[in-house]
């Protein structure tokens, strides 16, 4: 990694996995505590995420995320007041008013699309936005993401082999934590890495550590540069770890073992990089204790704000089936 | 006879068909040690191990594809949908492939094939977790589509969709998984796929209804019953081929028919019961035949005032039922 | 006004759109050199250069999911699919994002888009390439379903759909692409989505059908005309969102209703319309809601004696009539 | 290609590729005179075809064919009859009774599987096949077969996903003839060969020469006995020409130039085992003559009887769409 990187950057890094990570776990108490029926988590992919979105520009890339990519939202703007409107359903949320749910991102103004449930369907969105740019000569790059799993989806590979022959600015970005709910890897694919199909698409496949966020953040930012060049797609393949069930309405001690949960635990990737930021002395207590406490603030006036934020009238429910 | 339910009966069902016929295999998306996100597969990797409870790769049309071509070579296949609003991938396996086997091959391959597909709503699942889909599947001819709503009815017409020697749509009510407890017979009984249940007699009014709808039916019919009206309730159970005669003879008795679905209300499947009636017992008819489905949205928001707006309830079908008797 | 065929007034509207609107493009198999399978692109990618008039590879998902991220992003794609038949690999991209997401986003994005699909038979194309697909499209919320039959409102309601900001599925029946000439102002014009058209009018009975059928059934009408029968003959143009007021102010005119449609009768399109009129109309009914529709098999066989028994004819619709007129 | 393969063996070769030829040229022949509707080529695949379906055993294996697959069906044993009968939409066709179109074949006595007109469909039905087969410990192979466009179908991606992760005794035979009706490879993907996907499925992806009977045939050979001894699947693409338009409702002259179909017809895989078995003193004038007048025999029989056969009757068209 560049020794040249500049600490504020580093520290902005960090800030943002912290904040990934305790607005995540806020999620959960707020689960237990019978106030948010459904979590589903970004914990053991804050590296890759973040390290990802920090290397598209905000406001001017597009990102087109899944489920586990509040990280990636962060980044690229949306506040934890927003994140938890859409957590706990309410009118004022950006992502869908209430009306999907959480975990289901959307931001227009900070060009985050819209994605739904079905697994792999974004994909073929993200290069239709790439189409479209190339079209209109517009320099932008377009990001999208899912998990090794939706990797299998017949809809993954059309839109990688159209991306393919068109040579279009799109990354994909699949974070392989090893288990699709509770398929493993090897019920999945036949092959070490998902990264190694985009030999067959004509555009390169790399593999980085996914709790690493430097070595995530530099090859994406290869792949930035390349798509803007245009030459066309990278599919970066980030290994990361899924530190939590797939969901809150799932319980993976009855298909994973507790070694392998240790194991994943072993590489958290906040810890790790909390970890090289101190050895290396970037990160000193001062500092840590004032993000720390600068998050919860956030993650405490988010929760507060959305609890007493307002239900959607129901009312609406008929209103946007079509312009109106 | 053990009281079980709707989820409980349909394991015991899966565990009977695979432990008597060896050609039965599950596959699916986190059906083994998971035991499928709604538990309906729970132990049952166990007990048949890995070959024949297959936790297959996250692609619908891959899961049904194999289990057609799995049909062809002469297994027979039970493939799992996660949830009903994830078969969309698999539309075209099913619609022009397992449907068409037999017709476009002059009856020289059959698909026996089962799909089982967890639909509907009212458990918060948003609208990629909520949808009722049978209107997409009872249009294709070809194709059965059972959709039972107690233990009772549904373990039997699980055993009798494996043993179809054609591909059958199996609808499990979600909010009736655990929700609807029954008898279920301990000695083998059957319930005939293409036949519907008057499962409440009355003189008035008849509703035709289908899973947890039959079941809100009933307790409107009971609010009904002490106001002085009298309502019939069929269940269909199964919608392809639907059972003409049940329908009509409840109707032309009754004269009146209200058809209850949780569905989109536009060209839902009640439109075509709505048109059978319209058609084949005008003569009979003492008021205009009337439906009550879900709003024609796209399925059912997350939040929940939003969500309880969707869905017919008991109260919403008894003042439907009162605008009638009023008729 | 020059006189041409539904494919010709077609290809008219496309190019006209892409030369008033840098925005609008086209994708599809083999709509580049070859202009599609039909002609209906025929000439515009030597007009408009490979960039706006894509071939795609083959694979439909994309086709239609890469137009919804270009809609997003501002683009008017048009996206071909060959043949109607084949669809249906895109009917998860139709439903679960095209059609929902205005809706899923709170009216923060929508995609404006337009599917062409060739659809229906009669024309020697057996199971899967003679289908009609509407029923499995009217019924999703959110999505527009166009089905015109003459050059005239072809013209005018593709540039309505381009210009729609919301999903539109346009419809267009094969066998009339030569068969249907007509005339097409030169100067600008316009027929409203959501427009039902009263193309012949009649006091005994009322026929409700588009594509194909609309043509047949003004030929049966014209038929009984002569035996002193008045047939009125609906032609709905838009199947979503539907002219409600139109279909009802006629069959509460003449007080009976034929709904011909060319698709599997069963859980059909017609069966929406006929559960309307038995709820709306059920006082000014003097007879029953009638139906006649495909046959219930999975499309068209190839044979030609067996394809002949598929379809509606002009001939069974005036048997129908006349079954009708007598009641 | 190995000196001791039998002449028996390549006279039988050059005989079905000669049989495939005929019976194809004798369709458009029928198709010109309005005698049949529709028809669909196998000219310029039959090196392939007969070249891989030569290395299976005919009844035991199973085929899930495409429709230009004409040579594969004749050498799997349909008959010239069975062929035609299918041409004219006759009651008897043993394909579909008339129902489908043209080569869409079927044939259940020789483990043909019926397929459609979706492209790629059939895919996944050979894999289910083979899924079945490894359940219940059956030697057999499962071949299929499709065209260079059909391979951006996600249905092709899924079933060689599946096949990969169950090691399933799959050959994926995909016929690249450069077009997928007019459009040309170039923008059907970004890549030179199909086959390299096949690394991102974890087995094996063989590129051969189409228009080389002999050489399809060693790597089918190869791919079958990988399969039958449990080592999984095999991609192998066969590099095609189209001598046809793509269909009797084609008009290629709209798309391709008259260069690429001479290029094309100079590597007529027909002409070039007969030149090569000339050549090699393995066929004669007389067994040639023989040969061809045999095969003409059978087409003017063929010919004769279908055109004789009767049409389903009406009355049936409601029968089968379930079980009687
Ligand atoms: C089409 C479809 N099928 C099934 C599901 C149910 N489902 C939701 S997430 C998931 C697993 C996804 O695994 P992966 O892609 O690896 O992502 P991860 O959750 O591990 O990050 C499944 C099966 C779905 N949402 N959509
Ligand atoms: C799902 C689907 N989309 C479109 C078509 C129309 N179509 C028939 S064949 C064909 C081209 C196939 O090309 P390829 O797979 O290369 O096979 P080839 O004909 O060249 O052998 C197309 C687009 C179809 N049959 N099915
Ligand atoms: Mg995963
Ligand atoms: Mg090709």
């Amino acid at each position: 990694m560049k020794q040249e990187r500049d600490q504020t950057h580093l520290l902005e890094m960090y800030r943002l996995m912290r904040l990934a990570r305790s607005l995540d776990e806020r999620m959960w108490q707020l689960n237990r505590q019978g106030k948010a029926p459904f979590v589903i988590s970004c914990q053991g992919h804050e590296a890759a995420q973040v390290g990802a979105a920090l290397a598209l520009r905000a406001g001017h890339d597009w990102v087109v995320p899944y489920y586990r990519d509040l990280g990636v939202v962060l980044t690229m703007g949306m506040t934890p007041r927003e994140v938890m409107l859409a957590l706990m359903a309410k009118a004022e949320d950006p992502n869908s008013g209430g009306r999907q749910m959480p975990a289901h991102y959307s931001h227009r103004k900070l060009n985050i699309v819209s994605h739904s449930s079905p697994t792999g369907t974004q994909v073929p969105h993200a290069v239709g936005i790439g189409l479209a740019a190339q079209m209109r000569g517009d320099d932008i790059v377009v990001w999208t993401a899912y998990g090794e799993g939706t990797s299998s989806q017949g809809d993954v590979h059309e839109a990688m082999n159209l991306a393919g022959v068109m040579k279009l600015p799109v990354i994909f970005f699949c974070e392989n934590n090893g288990y699709a709910i509770s398929v493993p890897q090897r019920k999945q694919m036949g092959v070490e890495n998902v990264a190694d199909r985009a030999a067959g698409y004509g555009f390169p496949g790399v593999v980085v550590d996914g709790t690493n966020v430097l070595e995530v953040h530099e090859a994406t930012m290869a792949a930035v540069e390349r798509a803007r060049r245009g030459d066309g797609p990278t599919l970066i393949e980030a290994k990361c770890v899924r530190l939590t069930a797939h969901s809150s309405d799932d319980n993976d001690r009855t298909y994973r073992t507790a070694e392998d949960l240790k194991a994943m635990k072993a590489q958290d990737p906040v810890v790790k990089f909390e970890t090289y930021l101190t050895s290396e002395g970037i990160l000193d207590d001062a500092t840590k204790t004032k993000i720390l406490n600068e998050i919860k603030e956030a993650v405490n006036d988010a929760t507060k704000y959305a609890e007493a934020a307002p239900l959607p009238d129901p009312a609406t429910v008929k209103r946007y089936v079509f312009a109106e | 006879m053990a009281e079980l339910n709707l989820l409980e009966a349909i394991n015991q069902a899966i565990d009977e068909a695979m432990a008597a016929d060896e050609r039965v295999y599950i596959i699916g998306e986190d059906v083994g040690y998971r035991g499928g996100v709604f538990r309906v597969t729970d132990g049952l990797i166990n007990k048949y191990g890995e070959k024949r409870v297959i936790d297959s790769p996250l692609a619908e049309s891959i899961i049904v594809g194999s289990s057609i071509g799995a049909a062809l070579y002469g297994m027979r296949p039970i493939a799992e949908m996660q949830f009903a609003d994830f078969i969309f991938p698999a539309f075209n396996q099913i619609l022009s492939e397992a449907a068409r086997m037999r017709y476009r091959s002059n009856n020289e391959w059959n698909v026996p094939m089962v799909i089982r597909a967890p639909y509907g709503g009212g458990i918060h699942g948003a609208l990629y977790h909520s949808q009722s889909i049978e209107a997409f599947f009872t249009h294709i001819p070809g194709l059965k589509v059972v959709a039972p709503s107690t233990p009772y009815d549904a373990k039997a017409l699980l055993l009798a969709s494996i043993a179809d020697p054609d591909p059958v749509l199996f609808l499990e009510h979600k909010k009736c998984y655990r929700l609807i407890k029954g008898y279920v017979p301990d000695a083998p009984y059957t319930v005939r796929i293409g036949e519907a249940d008057v499962v409440r007699e009355g003189d008035d009014i008849s509703v035709i209804a289908y899973g947890l709808m039959r079941h809100y039916a009933v307790e409107a019919a009971e609010t009904l019953a002490s106001e002085g009206i009298s309502v019939e309730v069929v269940d269909l159970r199964t919608l392809t081929p639907l059972d003409k005669t049940t329908v009509l003879n409840s109707v032309k008795k009754t004269g009146k028919a209200l058809i209850v679905y949780e569905d989109n209300e536009f060209c839902g499947y009640g439109a075509e019961i709505a048109a059978l009636i319209a058609q084949e017992a005008f003569e009979y008819l003492d008021g205009p035949v009337q439906r009550l489905g879900g709003l024609d949205i796209p399925a059912m928001p997350y939040s929940a005032p939003l969500e309880n707006e969707f869905m017919p309830t008991p109260q919403k079908i008894a003042d439907r039922l009162r605008d009638l008797a009023a008729f």
